[in-house]
């Protein structure tokens, strides 16, 4: 390698590992102001050096604030809504990869125009439909409206797609039916795609905003995005308090992504269909 | 293959019942419903009598809804075209890097897209806070005095851009990342073998091998950035005066604040029409250009 | 017999596939389908497995007609040619897998298991996974699948394909074995004529959907009924050339190709001037100091043994044997003779001229 | 047990007390259990509320600001609350001022809900900036602004000393330029509504003049750009400003930081002085609330009130938080009187000046958007006073049709 | 020279991948880099293109050291297995690229890259995309790529391992044409020692990065200085037995396998009792009355010609190759013997004893 190629590959690598710092210096400077006490925060010459190291407001955030419940709710709704969703979507990708019935063709084309569909739009006629159905306020109501994620039947028609006709007709052979076909063959040979679209669904629930605030009334039903915008229980200043409720929010998924990171950034690729 | 089809087709019913049953209950009746319901002047919960075109009528004399039409647009315009920029610069760069770098490198850059949407506005909003934001110096050295970002008309929209796309931009690097990475070295190879510059592997090599996944991400981007509401709503309540207003913000403004769910409805109407018409030309034309 | 088909059709749509197939393949038979791509092999094979129905006719096995019998039901297993092992099962639980879903008792599992093991030397594999297998190791897991259910017929649809030209000759070697150790009736699909020579008791050649010729292999090669047969079974391919019937003394025809002439063992009769096609295998031609003048165009070593392709000037292609040291370089003449016996001769339509 | 559903919006020393007055309520009433849920201030409750009450999801007993009633009623979310329920509350109207009982009742007479407290701005002073000058007195206590030149000159002086910004209130805030908007307005003699028209006759003068007074402190730099509510409290406490207006419920984080010893000046809190010829303080009142259409039982609904007049007899706790009580037994007690600071500036009582009675005013109402809306940015320099005020008036009328 | 390495190494990290290697390759030559996968050849061909920098060692075309020289400076031109032909741009386009990053003008692009395609017969096909070609065109497009260029040297990392077998006979055919047109020097890597055979002047045998031995091809079947060349070429493979010598006479060596007895031609000296290696290849084994007994186990039929597995009781296999009619059948007992001038001695280390 000449040298100049070598220098070029300093510059690249110092500059990207800077741009990368300053991209992630938000959330330095949340959690620098975290751990702070909220005189320190608003006093002259706080820098973005640390220079305490206060948990106070870690703590007034976990115990005066409901966030352990918003926890739950956040993980129950997640983790039902991930559930559901897949299932429901590998059964329907199932049906519509593998068997031949009459309308196959245009449940697909719904599943795909749905994917244009923009679900924010029907945010009032679905709150009717939950407040009809009496679900204002509970974890169904949460639910309901974000099971409809057509992508993931989308992937998995394509990944049940190119499983090889003969695994089909081998299970046939043997006297297997479509439920057999389905949970013992498909999906164990696709377990990958289903963590894929398991986290890539968890997320984007998790992080879901718009709905649960709207279906949500009381603070023992919200969900952490929720919980930590409606309530600043806090007076005077409060920034402090502020950063450590959002980043106390954002552990968990935070946390997740950076021990399955390889994981997480695989299951964006696939569930984008840029990568198979 | 000799089977039963009768009951080949039972079984696929049971299969497809509960997404179609659920997509029934919770998007084709809404859609129907907001349908009906904008043709009415019913209250947000209630009964309300069919006033025909009315609401639509009245939408094209209200000056906020052309406002917000007009910031949807705005918004677009601020975030897609330079969001998709942006993570091919950053994608090229992380990809030039190698093992355990390259990932720490993409982590850091993925890291916000993880995080609640109320999570970026409370930290960023502590960011450009006036008096006390740690970017306000940063503002004093280059414009010469602070600015209150989300109380100036005219920087309310490209900060609410900016924190949007610090958010959402490590999706669209990782797209454009397994874009590259699905190019063959041996194109480059080819490509360095006959003399060609940096400059030309990106123009003649990357730039339209990488043309699905930029139209790819250009679509998504477009259908998300229409539907925008949470940024808007926690960091500027779509302010000051109404220059940050949107179109959902205006749905929701009328439906939950005002009461108002027919005339919501009619809204909410359009915008889903918006977006549809939008979304479906924009696939076309991004994908003519592809194939040219 | 253990197969029998009876004036089979296939349509795919509109597309006839399989013209008016009969068979019979008799019990502990090893039969072989091959012909070019497209044929309609694997067709063929999936009727009998049930997994494509028949258009008419019918489809018997151990003489019940199971035309409308479920793949199932039928006591047939299927070797394909993607193995299709379930990756995210064991070796064992590969096998067992038919097994399980009749709720055969575990103890009768681990038997059959075993002992298809023991007959395909897998026992130390049991535990692996697919992907830990070499090719040649998941070709015979797929084998041993078919074993545990002790079909009546086992059917194999390109099985070596995927393999290298090494590991093919060896499963080869270990598929005639297999059959001679079960004695099971097997049919077996593959468009490698030297596969269908080595492995086959009986050999379906197969052209568009109808059967061209069945037989013994060494019978195919020597005495094929018409040109595509000819051309089909023996490798390198026979050369043909459009040769004209100058007249005939005894039993010796004499044509003449260009300015060479050529004599050729027939008794049925043919009229002077006839044009027909003679076909001369690369074997049998013979370099010498007159005959069919040809130019070098390459050669094909394969150390004691290379293969000349030399052109016409005409313009055909013609590939000759050649075994000994030096041959020609590229661009030099060389004249081709064969002999009588060996040549043979085919009408207009292709057929044999005996 | 009766489980109640209790919703507020109070953060800050408020919300501490309101905490804490559960608490104890909870520890001495083992048949009754108050479940609360604080919501945002402003907007964000006041939506939730008209959704929930809607939907039928409302709670049991809620917090509601008395300026906001007209619209509270206009929307119908509120209950009435009948003498029986009073009764059970042990309370009667008597026990309260007047003007508060009137405030919280309809065109009829009838009782919406039960007033708690009023509250008012006051002006902060941190004294460290004035030390020497003419306005403070011997006991250090402010004296000498008597109008608006007195102010301005105490604030160009507080700039001389170093202060960035001498006045601080939420400038970049709804309530915040509200509130002084309004108190300038009254201190003026004006009228945001009469008789259902918006600032009549000279009124939008007066209204052009308080927004001109406001855009001058912007301008010579003596009030804070655009600052939310946390950066306006924070101003004062962190010692950058000389002065702040804000309400009485900042008083627990001053006293508290004082107590910890982190405050570092010398602070107190006066009455909003005289500044534009009349005595007059924006006020408005707390009141508890029973939200429309709950069908609660006759036992809940007495468990409601009980809660109701529990919080009432102990608002001398509430008081703490810097509230004047609006239960007359509490107001009137020995103890109450010699609170402090709220003996400085209880005597505002008598010249507060609450938001007209009006379905356009109060609390997340149109006239809380155009402060935040028109005012806000008139002061800030994107429009002219006066433009300023025909704005507002135009604008607030077409809501009132 | 066109190209000479002197004393190129080349490490991975820590891994030495091509230990020292030297080699002159003359004007106009066809050189074949062959050996099995992952001995180096592919790193030796793009460190002789610049794609892969030198540990060490020297690198120089037409005597012009280019050891440091960027690779499009090198005046080389490559055609990848992959073809790697831009799937975004038309035949055309594909054959003008360079042309065009050296914006060279419009006429000569036009001139150049019309002569290419006629040279390759791709003027029907000029305007089509990548994807709507066969394989074997798609090849000759990834060469007139490399033709529009007039490089020095042609590279080609195994440009034929993705056709089919039939198609890349015909390839080969045309690859050899093309040099014999342009008469450039050519770089060709390959694992097929029949490919390296069939298109060499001279071949370089590679094992674990070290040339095993240069030379013409027939020249490598008949004497290999090696075990691993004698395997390596000749086709079916080369049987290899353990013997001991037991004498010699003359220059006949004397060997014993099992209770039989072979005779060698060698000059070299070799102790009595030393333990060797004898290649024998499947086309100089004569079935005979005497001779090393070996079990019959299958017969790979080509038509005229079979090559018939057997196997010796100790378990080594052997292949013969057949000509004639019947054979023998599986489990028959066949007796093997050798002309000894056919018999090739290797000592322990696999070095050739002559
Ligand atoms: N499901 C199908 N629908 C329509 N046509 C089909 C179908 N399956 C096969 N065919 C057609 O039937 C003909 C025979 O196909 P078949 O698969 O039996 O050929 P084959 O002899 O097995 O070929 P190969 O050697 O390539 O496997 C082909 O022309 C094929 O295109
Ligand atoms: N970039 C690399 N980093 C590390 N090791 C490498 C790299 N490229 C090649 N190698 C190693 O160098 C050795 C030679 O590789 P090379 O690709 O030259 O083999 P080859 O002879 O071309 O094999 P094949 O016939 O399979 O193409 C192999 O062991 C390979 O693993
Ligand atoms: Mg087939
Ligand atoms: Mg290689």
């Amino acid at each position: 390698m000449t040298r100049t190629r070598k220098l070029e590959n300093w510059i690249l690598t110092g500059g990207s590992l800077l741009a990368a710092a300053i991209w992630t210096f938000p959330l330095y400077w949340a959690f620098i102001t975290s751990i702070r006490t909220e005189d320190r925060v608003v006093s002259d010459g706080a820098g973005v050096v640390p220079d305490e190291f206060n948990l106070s407001s870690y703590v007034e955030a976990l115990f005066n604030t409901k966030l352990l419940t918003w926890y739950w709710n956040s993980i129950a709704t997640s983790v039902i809504i991930t559930l559901v969703v897949l299932i429901s979507g590998m059964m329907c990708a199932y049906a519509i990869s593998q068997m031949r019935f009459p309308g196959r063709r245009l449940l697909y084309g719904i599943v795909l125009a749905s994917f244009m569909v923009p679900s924010q739009a029907l945010v009032v006629t679905q709150f009717i439909l939950m407040n009809d159905m009496g679900l204002i306020n509970t974890w169904a109501g949460i639910i309901l409206p974000q099971l409809i994620v057509p992508v993931v039947i989308i992937v998995y028609k394509q990944f049940f797609d190119a499983v090889p006709k003969e695994m089909r007709e081998a299970v046939v052979l043997d006297g297997g039916g479509d439920y057999t076909l389905l949970f013992k063959i498909y999906l164990p040979l696709n377990w990958g795609i289903t963590t894929a679209l398991a986290i890539i669904t968890f997320i984007m629930s998790w992080n879901q905003f718009f709905w649960p605030f709207l279906v949500v009334t009381t603070e023992n039903m919200m969900t952490i995005p929720v919980g930590i915008t409606q309530v600043n229980d806090a007076f005077g200043v409060y920034y402090a308090r502020l950063m450590s409720v959002a980043l106390l929010g954002a552990m968990p998924v935070a946390i997740a992504y950076l021990i399955f990171q390889k994981k997480v950034t695989e299951a964006v690729m696939i569930s984008s269909g840029v990568k198979g | 293959m000799i089977t039963n089809r009768r009951r080949d087709v039972a079984v696929a019913m049971t299969l497809i019942a509960p997404f179609v049953l659920t997509f029934a209950l919770v998007f084709l009746y809404p859609t129907l419903r907001m349908i009906a319901l904008s043709f009415t002047d019913a209250p947000l919960i209630g009964e309300g009598e069919w006033v025909g075109l009315a609401n639509f009528k009245r939408l094209l004399s209200d000056r906020l809804f052309f406002t917000s039409l007009k910031n949807n647009g705005y918004f677009v315009l601020l975030t897609v075209v330079p969001t998709t920029v942006l993570a091919l610069a950053i994608a090229l760069t992380i990809n030039r890097l190698k093992g355990a770098l390259q990932s720490l490198v993409l982590a850091l850059f993925f890291l916000p897209y993880i995080l609640p949407v109320s999570v970026v506005t409370e930290i960023w909003m502590w960011m450009l806070d006036f008096q006390f934001g740690i970017l306000q110096p940063v503002f004093e050295f280059f414009f010469g005095k602070s600015i209150p970002v989300f109380k100036n008309p005219y920087w309310v929209m490209p900060t609410v851009a900016a924190v949007t796309i610090w958010w959402t931009n490590g999706f669209n690097v990782l797209l454009f990342i397994a874009g590259l990475r699905n190019i063959p070295t041996d194109f480059y190879e080819a490509a360095a073998l006959d003399g060609a510059t940096r400059w030309q592997m990106f123009r003649r090599v990357t730039w339209p091998l990488l043309w699905p996944v930029t139209a790819l991400v250009l679509t998504l981007q477009l259908i998300l950035q229409l539907k925008i509401f949470d940024q808007v709503y926690l960091m500027s309540s779509g302010g000051p005066f109404n220059s940050s207003y949107v179109l959902l913000l205006m749905v929701y403004r009328e439906a939950f604040q005002l009461n108002h769910g027919g005339y919501a409805s009619a809204i909410a109407l359009i915008l889903f029409v918006v977006i549809m018409v939008v979304s479906v030309l924009q696939f076309q034309l991004l994908r003519a250009r592809g194939t040219k | 017999m253990a197969v029998q088909l009876r004036n089979v059709r296939k349509a795919f749509g509109t597309v006839q596939v399989i013209h008016d197939v009969s068979m019979d393949i008799a019990s502990g038979e090893f039969a072989v389908f091959v012909g070019p791509s497209g044929c309609g092999k694997s067709t063929l094979l999936r009727m009998i497995a049930g997994l494509e129905d028949t258009s008419s006719g019918k489809v018997s096995i151990e003489d019940v007609d199971v035309t409308e019998t479920e793949p199932a039901k039928r006591g047939v297993a299927m070797v394909f040619q993607s193995y299709a092992l379930y990756p995210h099962l064991s070796v064992y639980e590969n096998m067992a897998f038919s097994l399980r879903l009749r709720h055969a008792p575990k103890q009768e599992i681990e038997e059959k298991v075993r002992e298809a093991a023991g007959i395909l030397r897998l026992e130390e594999q049991l535990h692996k996974k697919p992907s830990q297998l070499s090719g040649g190791q998941r070709q015979r897991v797929a084998i041993g699948r078919a074993i545990v259910r002790q079909p009546k017929v086992f059917l194999f649809d390109e099985p070596l394909s995927n393999l290298d030209a090494e590991l093919r000759v060896q499963m080869r070697l270990e598929l005639a074995r297999l059959h001679k150790q079960i004695g099971a009736t097997m049919i077996y699909v593959t468009h490698d004529q030297v596969e269908a020579m080595t492995l086959a008791d009986k050999i379906f050649v197969l052209k568009d959907g109808v059967v061209q010729q069945t037989g013994r292999p060494l019978d195919l090669y020597r005495n094929p009924d018409n040109r595509f047969v000819a051309g089909f079974i023996g490798s390198p391919a026979m050369n043909f050339l459009t040769a004209t019937v100058t007249g005939r003394e005894g039993d010796q025809l004499a044509l003449r190709v260009g300015d060479t002439t050529f004599s050729a063992q027939t008794q049925e009769p043919i009229a002077t001037g006839t044009i027909v096609t003679i076909g001369l295998r690369p074997e049998h031609l013979v370099i010498s100091e007159t005959g069919l003048p040809v130019k070098m165009e390459m050669a094909e070593e394969l150390g004691g043994l290379a293969y000349l392709h030399t052109r016409r000037p005409e313009g055909e292609e013609i590939v000759v044997e050649w075994r000994g040291d030096e041959h020609a370089v590229m661009g030099e003449t060389l004249k081709l003779t064969c002999p009588a016996d060996k040549i043979m001769v085919f009408d207009s339509e292709g057929l044999r001229v005996r | 047990a009766q489980e109640v559903t209790w919703w507020d919006f109070l953060s800050g020393g408020d919300g501490v007390r309101m905490k804490a007055l559960i608490e104890r309520f909870n520890d001495e009433h083992p048949d009754i259990t108050i479940s609360g849920t604080t919501l945002e201030w402003g907007v964000p409750f006041y939506t939730k509320v008209r959704t929930s009450v809607a939907v039928g999801q409302g709670p049991d007993v809620m917090t509601y600001h008395l300026s906001r009633m007209p619209l509270g009623l206009e929307e119908e979310v509120l209950d009435t609350i009948s003498e029986d329920d009073l009764a059970a509350a042990e309370l009667s109207k008597e026990d309260f001022f007047p003007a508060s009982i009137a405030a919280a009742s309809d065109e009829k007479g009838a009782l919406h809900a039960v007033p708690f407290d009023i509250h008012s701005i006051v002006l902060y002073v941190n004294k460290s900036y004035l030390e020497g000058s003419r306005f403070l007195d011997g006991d250090g206590n402010l004296t000498g602004i008597d109008n608006l030149e007195d102010f301005e000159e105490a604030l160009a002086l507080a700039k001389e000393n170093g202060s960035s910004a001498p006045v601080s209130y939420a400038t970049g805030d709804d309530g915040g330029t509200y509130r002084v908007f309004f108190t300038l307005l009254k201190q003026l003699g004006g009228e945001l509504i009469v008789d259902g028209e918006v600032l009549p006759g000279d009124n939008m003068e007066k209204a052009a003049k308080a927004i001109e007074v406001m855009t001058r402190w912007h301008e010579n730099g003596w009030q804070p750009e655009q600052a939310e509510y946390a950066a306006s409290v924070a101003l004062f406490t962190s010692g950058k400003s000389a002065f702040h207006m804000n309400g009485v419920w900042e008083v627990p984080t001053m006293v508290d930081m004082e107590t910890k010893d982190t405050l570092g000046f010398d602070w107190g809190a006066v009455q909003i002085p005289n500044l534009m010829g009349t005595t007059a303080t924006w006020a408005d009142s707390h009141a508890f609330a029973i939200p429309a259409g709950t069908n609660m039982s006759p036992e809940k609904r007495k468990a409601v009130m009980t809660v109701i007049g529990w919080m009432e007899k102990n608002s001398l706790a509430w008081a703490n938080a810097g509230h004047i009580p609006a239960y007359k037994p509490v107001a009137n007690s020995d103890a109450f009187k010699e609170m402090e600071p709220n003996a400085t500036y209880s005597s505002l009582a008598e010249t507060a000046a609450y938001d007209p009675r009006s379905a356009i005013a109060g609390v997340a109402s149109p006239v809380y958007d155009a402060a935040i809306n028109i005012i806000s940015p008139a002061m800030h320099g994107y429009m002219d006073p006066q433009q300023a005020a025909e704005q507002i008036k135009s604008e607030l009328q077409s809501k009132l049709q």
